[in-house]
């Protein structure tokens, strides 16, 4: 199915739940409808969104907004479709773990690197990063630590420059 | 049962399969053993002469070189470097200031003082990015068609981290003063202190750091001749293994019992040097090659010649002011006359080069005649060795000036260190002593200064000594007589 | 027959020496000789088997280390001091003892297994009237000599206080201790014809009919199996689970260096050694010439069954097998621990009793 | 009671739990699994990643675009040529550039190159993990005649930096061609070979089929891709799915797992479709190398790489699966933000449920059927 074929197929089934950002091929959800529509998505026999991709985390730059990006694709029907779900700081979004297993690590590194919590994820921790790391850091407003468990972090090859 | 029996005779089947392989390999190791013993054998490096937008560009990922002369400062590489590991400073000389900055190879005035050019090659990648959008095509890597300037670097491998940072800018400390870089000097010198007393280091900000000043700080930190570490001398180290760019056995054998012999009798580079190409001479096996191989040992010679001439103390000003002949030889070189096209009017060519070479004469107008006399000096020669005589003329009056003003500088610091012994100077550390070659020498002198150092004595006080105990042993030798004399200037 | 403690005992009876002072000199000139043996075996082994991996993997292994500037080969066969090299290294190695192990069980290890090695080359003969001491249960002691490194294995394994370690020893008890009921019960089968536990006599035996190999379609599958069966007990590869190095780092040899590693490695060897003279006498024929099997000669040839040539054979016998064994490493996988139990108890051992019925009709019939 | 109160504390058994890695023979890299084993048998396997976490998306929101390629080298360093590929494509697609024919005959050629390296290095390492031994070098030894091509051609031998966001960064070299086809045949037999010694071996296949097996829906579910998915049975390879680059005229098949010596998507049939792929790889390469066209590789090459402003997700095919490039740009040539999907990422979260309930030595027969490379793992 193409773009448009699946966006009237959306409509019909959930109106008005999702919206097409402007100019581009892309769906935009709120977290509150992301769970009916992930499930129609992956359930809907004539979407059949069977294999999600990746999940890429962005931050939007207003320090206050960050999104996920779902791409998602069906082996059976050869389609394609990117879906985003934005949230504010410390807001959740429904976790889609029990409908795509692969979401299990993507939502824990998109947790890990941009702080994005996701409600219901098994065992949302730290995948890349220790345990132990203070803050996000793919978010535009990090700072790099100065101290990592009491060790300076190098920051200059201070021989050199 | 029989799926059982099946199991175990396709079992045995496959196991006697694949032990017929693996004997078929232990049988035919004669064509099938693929280990290549490295340090014995080298593996071949491709040809390759294709390239981004000329004919002969590089392609070997191996050691950073720049070509200073070339360098305009334009800051290309350093921006396209991912890692940064490449630094360049410049320094634009006023616009009423009569410093003369060089032109490149390809033509173009140069318009700043590259006085710092660092690139620390244990950051470097490798990725090659730095090389394409240079203008001057003036960075590469080691190698490949470059093979001739350079060697390719195969272990690559250096005792310290420090060594690794490669300093390519040649300006010294009085051309940048020309140049109006005093306040950069001062940045410069006012970072290496910081550095060598090992403040911010990893970050760390210490509350009071008790400043132990230990003599390489102060000698870079004042008396800096050179910036830096310093640059890892290109041709490197004149030694027997110089000799191995000798293509043909037997001469290289020629070559080596004669360098050798001359080494025994404690001749200096040049000395040996004669002494290779006079026995190569006597066996009739004078190539040209082989001419241009010993040429290329003492073109890069000043660093490993100024020991030597240090030593002479009195006779350095007359030494020194020798020197330039060299950078005319770098000016036109037999290399250069690879351009010429035609087999047999190149072979002339470089015979009288290398004639007018050994004379003293001028070799451009040598060359010129020579073809002239064959009848091969064709409009490519020609303009070929135009080019020469018009870039030995324009060049040479700058540096001229500047090799002349340059020694009467030193001599003064020379003469400066001499007059005022170094009494600040605290004692220098053992390992300075490390740079000594021979076993016994080494020891020795590293007990006199064991002795020195628990009797309290100063630096010169122990360099004296060494020097009479040294000498009372027969064992002072020139290159010791060097790295005392060094550490006697604080050097 | 005679053994070497016998012939020491009687040229050493002229001095009138007193019993106390005899038995430790002749003790020490014998163990002295059984430890110049497995060292001078292990240094030959490892270099033989570096290069022939070596050269089954299209490489060239050690080239560079020679003993007094002199390499061996250049093309092919080069590097003949590298083990001794590795050797020496081994020695001066820092020896490192975890700080949580159980300090003299892991100490005591090394030495339980590289005397399990030691003590069984008391009663192997090399060759006739080549044997350290004559047992007339010769092979009964040997078998139950070899035994003996599983106790180090299983001690090596817990002591080091490492998991891998114990998955190691505890893979390595069970391999080896299945494996021996199939080893016993092809030697059993050879004593069963042979009606000796000495091994003189067995080779007696096979002088006087002929090599067990060739004795009954059953006693040369009892071959096949005791082979194989003995590369599981040395540990070698495809057997090698209790050290597999993909899955357990090093299995029971994990926290061990130095020169308790180097024990390991010498016993190994060792082990390679004894198992491989075993086959050869038991089933091979021993120190009788292969000459000897098609009686096409005439018999003053066999004048040539002196000591000297019976090492010789024995030695010949010994290492094609051990070529064999290290071929088999460098070709096959590695079994996993199901599989090598499966192949023990549900192969092996089935064969080896029916082996065992089969050649006692076989002896009744013929 | 109470002594069997006693008897059953002293005699309790419990779980172990086994730290393999992250300094392990056969992790591929610094990868750590923590195992709970009952005994031989593992109960439970829980992945500990991050430890060659290099800041990859990090640094790529300080680098521009061409400055990023060299990085994507460093991801997949057996598949080099792949991750240049992939971001070129993903860089490309954004940029909206119309490549020169000889380009893209090169990328195949080179990107089928690398495919047959890596899977090299693939069998060769999991022919290490079950114990063999000698496949492992005779891999590595016809891996480094194709690395000597990339020397030829590029000048380095793992991180090549060649493929560039609309080109190549230097033409073939001389007698690369005929160089190539000449490896081709040599290689040939090379696989026979590879089969004889280690494919067919019984030992192997005890150790190898039936072992681990990955049902074709739980793959898809859990985003495995690449040889590790086709193995299980599931036509799905980018290069004929989706066609990218010129592969649509190409004429190859897609070699899927069949079973052969147990189920379908055991670790045997993961394990043959990669050497299956070899075989097609070459395949590609005749074809490409007879059709090469000429031209000029350095025609596309923007001078400066500002995309607009906007976003793309480019898909590759890559030696372990499928790659993904999710680039967003703010028009500036530093892109805002740089996301990976790494093949091996996913195909590595499904080792806990396929590996589950077998035995040790399996679960490390397991994870080298996988293919993972920790270096794009951790990014």
């Amino acid at each position: 199915m193409t773009f448009a074929d699946i966006i009237k197929f959306v409509e019909t089934k959930a109106a008005g739940k999702s919206s097409i950002i402007e100019g581009k091929e892309v769906i935009l959800v709120s977290p509150d409808n992301w769970v009916e529509i992930s499930t129609l998505l992956k359930n809907e026999s004539k979407l059949d969104f069977d294999y999600l991709m990746c999940i890429s985390s962005y931050d939007k730059g207003d320090n206050k907004t960050y999104g996920a990006a779902y791409n998602l694709f069906s082996t059976t029907i050869n389609h394609y479709l990117e879906v985003r779900v934005e949230t504010e700081d410390g807001t959740a979004i429904p976790s889609v773990t029990s409908l795509w297993q692969a979401a299990d690590w993507h939502e824990r590194e998109a947790f890990d690197m941009m702080g994005l919590q996701f409600e219901g994820h098994p065992n949302l921790k730290r995948i890349l990063l220790s345990e132990d790391w203070d803050g996000y850091p793919l978010r535009k407003d990090y700072k790099e630590p100065d101290y990592y468990r009491g060790m300076p972090v190098p920051k200059d090859k201070t021989y050199w420059d | 049962m029989s799926e059982y029996f099946s199991n175990i005779i396709y079992g045995v089947k496959s196991f006697l399969t694949g032990m017929k392989l693996t004997l078929d390999h232990f049988n035919n190791k004669k064509e099938r053993v693929a280990t290549l013993q490295y340090p014995h054998e080298k593996w071949p490096i491709p040809e390759r002469n294709i390239g981004f937008d000329h004919a002969e560009y590089n392609l070997i990922r191996s050691r950073l070189h720049v070509d200073i002369d070339d360098c305009i400062s334009c800051m290309q590489c350093e921006k396209f470097c991912p890692v940064d590991c490449i630094k360049i400073d410049f320094i634009k000389p006023p616009k009423d200031s009569d410093v003369d900055c060089g032109i490149t190879s390809n033509d173009t005035q140069k318009k700043m003082i590259v006085s710092r050019f660092t690139i620390d090659m244990s950051e470097c990648m490798y990725c090659n990015l730095c090389v394409f959008p240079c203008p001057e095509e003036c960075i590469y890597m080691v190698g490949g068609p470059n093979a001739e300037k350079h060697e390719i670097d195969y272990e690559f491998s250096q005792y310290k981290r420090d060594g690794m940072i490669f300093e390519f800018a040649d300006a010294t400390d009085d051309m940048i003063r020309d140049a109006g870089g005093d306040k950069w000097l001062e940045q410069r010198d006012a970072k290496l202190k910081k550095n060598s007393e090992g403040v911010e280091l990893m970050g760390i900000v210490p509350e009071a750091t008790p400043v132990q000043v230990a003599a390489p700080v102060l000698e870079t930190g004042t008396a800096a001749a050179k910036p830096v570490t310093a640059v890892k001398p290109l041709g490197g180290e004149f030694d027997i293994k110089s000799l191995n760019g000798i293509a043909d056995k037997m001469c290289r054998g020629i070559a080596k019992k004669a360098f050798m012999a001359a080494k025994r009798a404690g001749k200096d580079t040049t000395a040996i040097l004669a002494d290779v190409a006079q026995a190569l001479s006597d066996a009739g096996k004078m190539t040209e090659d082989i001419q241009s191989i010993l040429d290329g040992l003492s073109a890069p010679s000043p660093e490993a010649v100024t020991p030597v001439v240090e030593t002479e103390g009195a006779t350095k000003a007359e030494s020194v002011a020798e020197v330039p002949p060299t950078t005319e030889v770098k000016e036109f070189d037999i290399k250069d006359l690879n351009v010429i096209e035609d087999k047999m009017a190149r072979g002339t060519a470089k015979k009288a080069f290398l004639a007018a070479k050994r004379s003293g004469e001028d070799k451009v107008e040598a060359v010129r005649k020579a073809l002239g006399d064959a009848g091969k000096l064709d409009v490519a020669a020609e303009k070929l060795l135009n080019s020469f005589t018009s870039a030995a003329a324009e060049p040479s009056q700058p540096t001229a000036v500047e090799k002349t003003a340059e020694p009467t500088e030193e001599a003064a610091a020379e003469s400066l260190a001499a007059s005022e012994p170094a009494e600040d100077l605290p004692l220098f550390e053992i390992a300075e002593l490390n740079g000594i070659d021979d076993k016994m020498t080494r020891g020795m002198a590293k007990k006199i200064y064991m002795a020195g150092k628990r009797a309290d004595k100063s630096r010169t006080e122990v360099i004296a000594d060494l020097r009479a105990g040294l000498t009372e042993a027969g064992k002072l030798d020139d290159a010791t007589a060097a790295i005392l004399n060094n550490l006697e200037s604080g050097n | 027959m005679t053994s070497i403690v016998d012939s020491l005992v009687k040229s050493f009876s002229s001095f009138n020496l007193d019993i106390a002072v005899l038995l430790p000199v002749i003790t020490l000139i014998g163990g002295t000789v059984i430890f110049l043996i497995m060292a001078v075996n292990a240094l030959i082994a490892v270099y033989f088997e570096r290069k022939i991996s070596a050269f089954m993997q299209d490489r060239l292994g050690p080239m560079e280390v020679g003993i007094f500037g002199f390499k061996g080969g250049k093309k092919f066969w080069g590097g003949i001091g590298q083990t001794l090299a590795d050797a020496i290294k081994l020695l001066v190695k820092e020896d490192i003892l975890p700080n949580n192990a159980d300090k003299f069980l892991m100490i005591l290890a090394p030495f339980i297994i590289f005397t399990g090695a030691f003590l069984t080359f008391i009663g192997l003969p090399f060759a006739q009237n080549i044997v350290i001491s004559d047992f007339n249960i010769g092979i009964f002691y040997i078998f139950a000599m070899s035994s003996i490194g599983v106790i180090g294995v299983i001690l090596a394994g817990w002591s080091s206080n490492n998991k891998w370690s114990l998955y190691g020893s505890m893979r390595a008890a069970a391999q080896i201790i299945s494996y021996e009921i199939p080893i016993g019960l092809s030697l059993l089968l050879v004593v069963l014809v042979a009606g000796s536990l000495h091994l003189g006599d067995i080779v007696q035996w096979q002088a006087d009919h002929r090599w067990f190999i060739f004795h009954s379609p059953f006693t040369f599958l009892a071959f096949f199996i005791f082979y194989i069966s003995t590369i599981a007990e040395t540990n070698r590869t495809p057997f090698d689970i209790p050290e597999a190095e993909s899955e357990l780092v090093a299995g029971w040899m994990t926290e061990y260096s130095g020169f308790r590693w180097a024990l390991f490695f010498l016993s190994e060897y060792a082990n390679m050694l004894i198992v491989s003279i075993v086959a050869s006498i038991v089933f091979l024929g021993g120190w009788l010439s292969p000459l000897q099997i098609f009686n096409i000669f005439p018999d003053s040839w066999l004048i040539l069954d002196g000591p000297a040539i019976g090492l010789f054979w024995v030695l010949f016998k010994a290492v094609i097998l051990i070529f064999i064994m290290m071929w088999f490493r460098w070709t096959f996988p590695r079994l996993r621990v199901d599989q090598l139990m499966y192949l023990c108890w549900k192969v092996f051992i089935p064969f080896a009793l029916a082996n065992l019925f089969l050649v006692s009709l076989w002896e009744l019939i013929f | 009671m109470e002594e069997q109160a006693i008897a059953k504390s002293v005699l309790e058994t419990g779980e172990m739990v086994l730290n393999m890695g992250p300094q392990h023979p056969s992790t591929h890299g610094v990868l750590r699994l923590k195992i709970h084993t009952d005994g031989e048998i593992v109960s439970k396997i829980e992945p500990v990643i991050g430890y060659l976490h290099r800041c990859f998306e990090k640094h790529c929101e300080y680098l521009s675009y061409e400055q990023i390629v060299p990085f994507t080298d460093r991801c997949d360093y057996l598949a080099s040529m792949h991750m240049d590929h992939a971001f070129s494509i993903a860089v490309e697609k954004l940029l909206d550039v119309e490549l020169p024919e000889r380009v893209e005959y090169i990328r195949v050629i080179i990107a089928e190159l690398q495919r047959i390296a890596s899977h090299l290095v693939a069998l060769g390492t999991f022919g290490l993990d079950v114990g063999a031994i000698t496949p492992f070098t005779w891999a590595i030894r016809d891996r480094e005649r194709i690395l000597d091509l990339f020397e030829a051609l590029c000048g380095a031998r793992l991180l090549y930096n060649y493929i560039w966001p609309g080109g190549v960064s230097h033409d073939l070299p001389p007698k690369f061609v005929e160089r190539t086809l000449d490896f081709l045949d040599y290689f040939d037999p090379q696989i026979d070979e590879f089969n004889n010694l280690l494919s067919t071996n019984k030992i192997f296949i005890e150790r190898t089929g039936d072992v681990g097996v990955l049902p074709p829906d739980v793959g898809i579910n859990f985003g495995v891709t690449g040889p590790s998915l086709r193995g299980s049975g599931v036509n799905w390879d980018l290069r004929k799915n989706e066609p990218y680059s010129i592969y649509d005229k190409f004429d190859f098949d897609v070699p899927l797992g069949e079973g052969t010596m147990g189920t379908i998507g055991d670790t045997w049939d993961r394990y043959y479709v990669r050497v299956l792929e070899m075989r097609e790889s070459a395949k590609i390469i005749r074809q490409a190398c007879a059709q090469l066209p000429d031209g000029d590789v350095h025609e596309a090459i923007p001078k400066k790489i500002r995309p607009a402003v906007g976003e793309v997700y480019g898909r590759y095919e890559s030696a372990r699966g499928d790659v993904g490039f999710y680039i967003i740009s703010n028009g500036k040539n530093i892109p805002l933000r740089v996301k990976m999907r790494s093949p091996a990422f996913c195909n590595l979260s499904v080792l806990s449920e396929i590996a589950e309930g077998w035995m040790i030595s399996d679960v490390i027969a397991i994870l080298g059927s996988l293919d993972i490379v920790l270096g794009e793992i951790d990014r």
